[in-house]
């Protein structure tokens, strides 16, 4: 398979789709001649067209709710918001109209949007560009949340949600962006809410998302050189939130813990944590773990950021506690 | 602008229909026979009957919580629409969405909304479906003087302009938003100047004459039609009711009310076609039985339908 | 102790902090000449005028970001949201704005503002006017979250919120409104982050919030002729936390439910289930279960909303449900 | 508008500190010392020193993502602005907010901002809790062309209309946001023009002329102060660098730059004041060697500062 970019594979997805959708169109700050504050989109202004890759005014709320109504109206946009961050101007177009419409209307209408976004911290961007805010969107019915760990991930989740006839929040890492890994050949799909297991073991379960997949795998090996095997499941989708999957494995090691980058309080982790208990309180021989960032904004100082982004350490130290 | 007959009449029955369908709607609601939040139309007919009776099937309305009239003004069934405020299963939205909910996909009624202004980007997106796809269609979002102090408003308008939408956004200045009065709530006298923020046109008619409202929208229509953008219209109009069922209108006075009241906006063109011949008083009077009976036919048939099964509760979240 | 209606409390509260400190003003829509929505703040303009009680237009965004600016500035704004289901048209304000500056400027900025706004359905409002959306606040560093069950509570605790130095979510519930109850007389608080135990029991732990406080009270009563002894802990702020309160009637009773009006999943019950399982896996003697709203907006007509609500039925068969 | 010879020269060196502190800040950045984003304001001195100089102690000031002009022209000291770049505790939020919070509360400086816009609604906020405490204080904030069509910017105007609030939102226009050039963002050329929206008074001047944006603001101020309400104020600028550091700027072509380097506003400031004989070249000179010497002794007190403590991560998050 071919190495690529996770910001490469989520690109080949948008150029794909919109070769085979012309109903398939993007539009944001910056997405057009400059190529995507993280050159995410590049390339797909000269191929498109100012038509159907469109640069907006510093106007979220407008880029978000003409998504809504072109939706609704019958085209497949796919609007990009800069930082995750930026979600809170523009989230009464996602919860209130988005999500809720096809309620609302008594099943009568659709709303096929995709609205990619960047979390995450890592990039010294500081309290109002480095958030992980995934857990307000898995508390809104009528919404998907999708949260690729690798390119090709990345790849199969976006096509799938471009494909899929609901709002969907596509939550793209910054720092995974520049990460590379292979990517299959020809068109494929992932399917919404289908976790995959990023790594089998079969003494503790951990569950993670997004770039959190990546410090486990890295406690992983060295759990491993420790006679540690953990198991990595790495939901992708959490809204739909495949917890069939979380509950096998933990039927199997009996250990459950959850990183997540997100604040720990009030994060998502926390639904896990509590899905687990009520559904699997059998099947655990320890307190379930959770791993996250502590109750502060993010700092802005290397060092301090340091120490709040959750670290492949933190997760060892985490697995072994549980004895 | 000349109107044949028929379409006088049609025009006037859609405005009878509104009416009546508004004060049979307060009636049941002071029964206590519809629950939620009721806010009512009657006053600002000519509004919404002068401009959506030009609109093509294949167009677009983005309406508000104050949202009845429109859809009445769209050809939507005041049978469902009664079902669904009474809540049942036979309602335009099964029951689900009640009177700020109301929507008609079918109709390209993209719904009442309960958050003010939250129309405005809707519609322009709407417009932009419909530019996108070269289908000669228009979008037309209605919210009030209220409205216009929105975040949504400000955006929406930028973005019509530049993207040059064919989209008309209709301003029901009714010269309050609950108590708060135009002059405490905004420093401009016409809403309609704001196009210009906006590179836009912005026109500002009498709300309560048909006519007027008719000559702008028709002009601002055309331009969304022929490519020219989008097109700022302000009608100045009136609500007779509290802003909602149970509101005893404390920040306004009787006299004004009144005043208002002698500009009705139904009376007025039942004159003018009174004068010009097209009907007599007693042919008048057959249009408002004629309402009446289709209006409490929809009553009967919300009153006899059946109210949801539990079970629809958590059906209608998610698409396949 | 006299009776007041939780309307009336929150009404005392605001005249008399305005009395007391003239740096506390109101602003919202319609809260002046009108009164308030709901009729809390009725009386308030004629006594303070349109000087500390001001209507506003209908720009939710201003409303905040000024009272934001006024705090930094030295005042103590009291803004009120009519309904909770709009705080999406001005979250930035409160997330990225008043819950950060002061972690952002190296703790040198204050932020006083207390942000009132109601939740709840019972109101045949429909989907954007009847929401339960703590949790979205719990998430936030920098915030303090309190949801009042009483009449006595809601008056001491929006005494305590206004005297707060932090920005403070005050949700009220529109239900509520109506129901009486003692209040003590003369001055009094009760602190932000205790939590109060609204019945005592030895058997089983219901951690209730607002509303569901009166649903959990009514189904202990049903219990206790069945013999089982719930006790109720209302957590009154829920950020912060009293997980002390909370940990302590578990350890008595080795059972815990959780019951709360918002959506179950992502719902701030999942925050305290994986919490008392993380500190107080060995105290429970069965699984904590969570009662909330199902995964869906909420209906518009009364048999769907009602369906909708958590009931106390739910509470007494889930409660004899954990045997 | 007539200025004593020290007056001048406060000016202009205020004028030459934000340049160096700049042009300082890009040689570190590319030399990988500072971390994060930094958006640079070289280019558009004349409009941060031509309002700010005119400030009172209790007046208050919101800031943008590109604030360090502003935070300098209020009098903000470079080495503590230096240390923040640096992410050091001793920086003016110990090393927590970066380039893009920096804040000095004690000079009424409410922040850089990292969400564009958000500032508005905070000057207007500040503006009104200096009539409320009828302190004689105004509140002045800065925004971009950009965030001229953020929701933020209309509620605010508005809000600040019809409070009659002393503040002077000041629009500096450089002709993009990013990689968006105001033609294609709005379509109208004069952001001032969006005044009238809100029944206020909008004035657009030469930003790079430091006179013009002066005497622009000491009538905006007079009206602040004397209970005039608000003002709209816009200036016609320019940014050297890119958006930000690292930007290759390919949305803008060099033609473009060098025909605003020729209107640079610090040589019209020099050669004005050269003319008038306020100072020689000589001495000139000596203005650039003394800032720079000072912004040098910022940076090496930066770079001598202590990094964080990890302790600190969770500290300052509440206030007792
Ligand atoms: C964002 C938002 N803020 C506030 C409300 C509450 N509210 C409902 S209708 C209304 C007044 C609307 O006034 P206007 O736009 O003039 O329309 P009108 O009711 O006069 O037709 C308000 C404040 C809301 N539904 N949504
Ligand atoms: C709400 C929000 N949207 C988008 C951004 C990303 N962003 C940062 S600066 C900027 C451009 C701002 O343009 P302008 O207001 O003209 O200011 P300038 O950078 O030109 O000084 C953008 C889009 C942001 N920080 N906040
Ligand atoms: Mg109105
Ligand atoms: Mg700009």
């Amino acid at each position: 398979m071919p190495e690529m970019t996770y910001s490469e594979a989520i690109n080949a997805a948008l150029r794909e789709e919109m070769q085979r959708d012309p109903k398939v169109y993007i539009l944001g700050e910056d997405v057009g001649i400059f190529g995507g504050c993280f050159g995410v989109t590049k390339g797909l202004f000269e191929e498109f067209g100012p038509g159907r890759v469109i640069d907006t005014p510093i106007s979220e709320t407008a880029i978000i709710g003409t998504s809504v109504g072109a939706a609704a109206a019958g085209l497949r946009p796919v609007p990009e918001i800069m930082f995750m961050d930026f979600m809170a101007v523009c989230l009464d177009e996602v919860f209130n109209q988005a999500a809720k419409m096809r309620y609302m209307f008594g099943g009568r209408a659709k709303i096929p949007m995709t609205v990619r976004t960047v979390c995450g911290a890592g990039f010294g961007a500081a309290a109002q560009h480095s958030q992980s805010l995934e857990a307000w969107f898995t508390h809104i019915p009528g919404l998907k949340v999708v949260m690729p760990s690798t390119p090709a991930d990345a790849k199969g989740l976006l096509i799938s949600a471009i494909r899929d006839n609901n709002p969907v929040m596509f939550i793209e890492h910054k720092v995974l962006y520049g990460t590379s890994g292979p990517v299959p050949e020809g068109e494929y799909t992932i399917p919404l809410g289908k976790a995959d297991i990023k790594r089998e073991g079969k003494d503790v379960t951990i569950v993670a998302t997004s770039m959190m997949v990546h410090k486990a795998l890295a406690a992983a090996e060295t759990l491993a050189a420790e006679g540690i095997e953990v198991e990595i499941v790495d939901p992708r989708t959490i809204l739909p939130l495949d917890k069939d999957t979380i509950l096998q494995s933990v039927a199997k090691t009996g250990k459950l813990v959850i990183v997540e980058e997100a604040v720990k309080f009030g994060g998502f982790g926390g639904e896990i944590a509590a899905i687990v208990t009520e559904e699997a309180f059998d099947l655990l021989d320890a307190p379930i773990k959770r791993i996250g960032a502590p109750f502060v904004p993010v700092p802005f100082s290397p060092v301090l950021e340091n120490a709040y982004i959750p670290s492949a350490g933190s997760i060892v130290n985490t697995v072994k506690s549980l004895g | 602008m000349s109107f044949s007959k028929e379409r006088l009449l049609e025009l006037y029955k859609s405005m009878v229909t509104i009416r009546t369908f508004e004060e049979t709607a307060a009636e049941l609601f002071a029964n206590g026979e519809i629950p939620g939040f009721v806010h009512l139309y009657s006053g600002e007919e000519a509004t919404a009957v002068g401009v959506i009776s030009q609109l093509e099937p294949q167009d677009y309305i983005a309406s508000t919580h104050r949202g009845h009239g429109h859809l009445v003004a769209r050809g939507g069934d005041v049978a469902l629409m009664f079902a669904e405020l009474f809540g049942r299963q036979t309602g335009y939205c099964k029951g689900k969405g009640g009177s700020m909910h109301i929507a008609d996909m079918s109709l390209g009624f993209l719904g009442a909304n309960g958050i003010v202004g939250a129309g405005l980007p809707l519609a322009a997106g709407a417009a932009f479906a419909c530019k996108y796809q070269n289908n000669n269609g228009v979008a037309v979002c209605f919210f009030g003087d209220g409205a216009s102090n929105r975040a949504t408003f400000h955006e929406a308008l930028n973005i019509a302009s530049i993207w040059k939408l064919p989209v008309i956004f209709v301003c029901e200045n009714n010269m309050y938003g609950i108590s708060m009065s135009q002059e405490r709530h905004q420093n401009i006298t016409d809403v309609a100047d704001r196009a210009s923020a906006y590179g836009i046109p912005g026109i500002s008619v009498d709300g309560n004459e048909l006519f007027a409202v008719y000559e702008a929208a028709e002009e601002a229509i055309r331009r969304a039609r022929q490519g020219e953008g989008p097109t700022l219209m302000e009608c100045k109009t009136y609500r007779y009711r509290g802003h909602f069922e149970g509101d005893a209108t404390v920040y306004r006075c009787e006299e004004e009310l009144q005043s208002w009241k002698l500009k009705d906006p139904i009376n007025r063109v039942k004159k003018r076609m009174i004068e010009m011949g097209v009907f007599s008083e007693e042919e008048n009077q057959a249009i408002w039985a004629e309402v009446k009976t289709i209006v409490q036919k929809g009553v009967d048939f919300a009153k006899n339908s059946p109210l949801p099964d539990e079970a629809e509760l958590v059906e209608d979240v998610y698409c396949d």
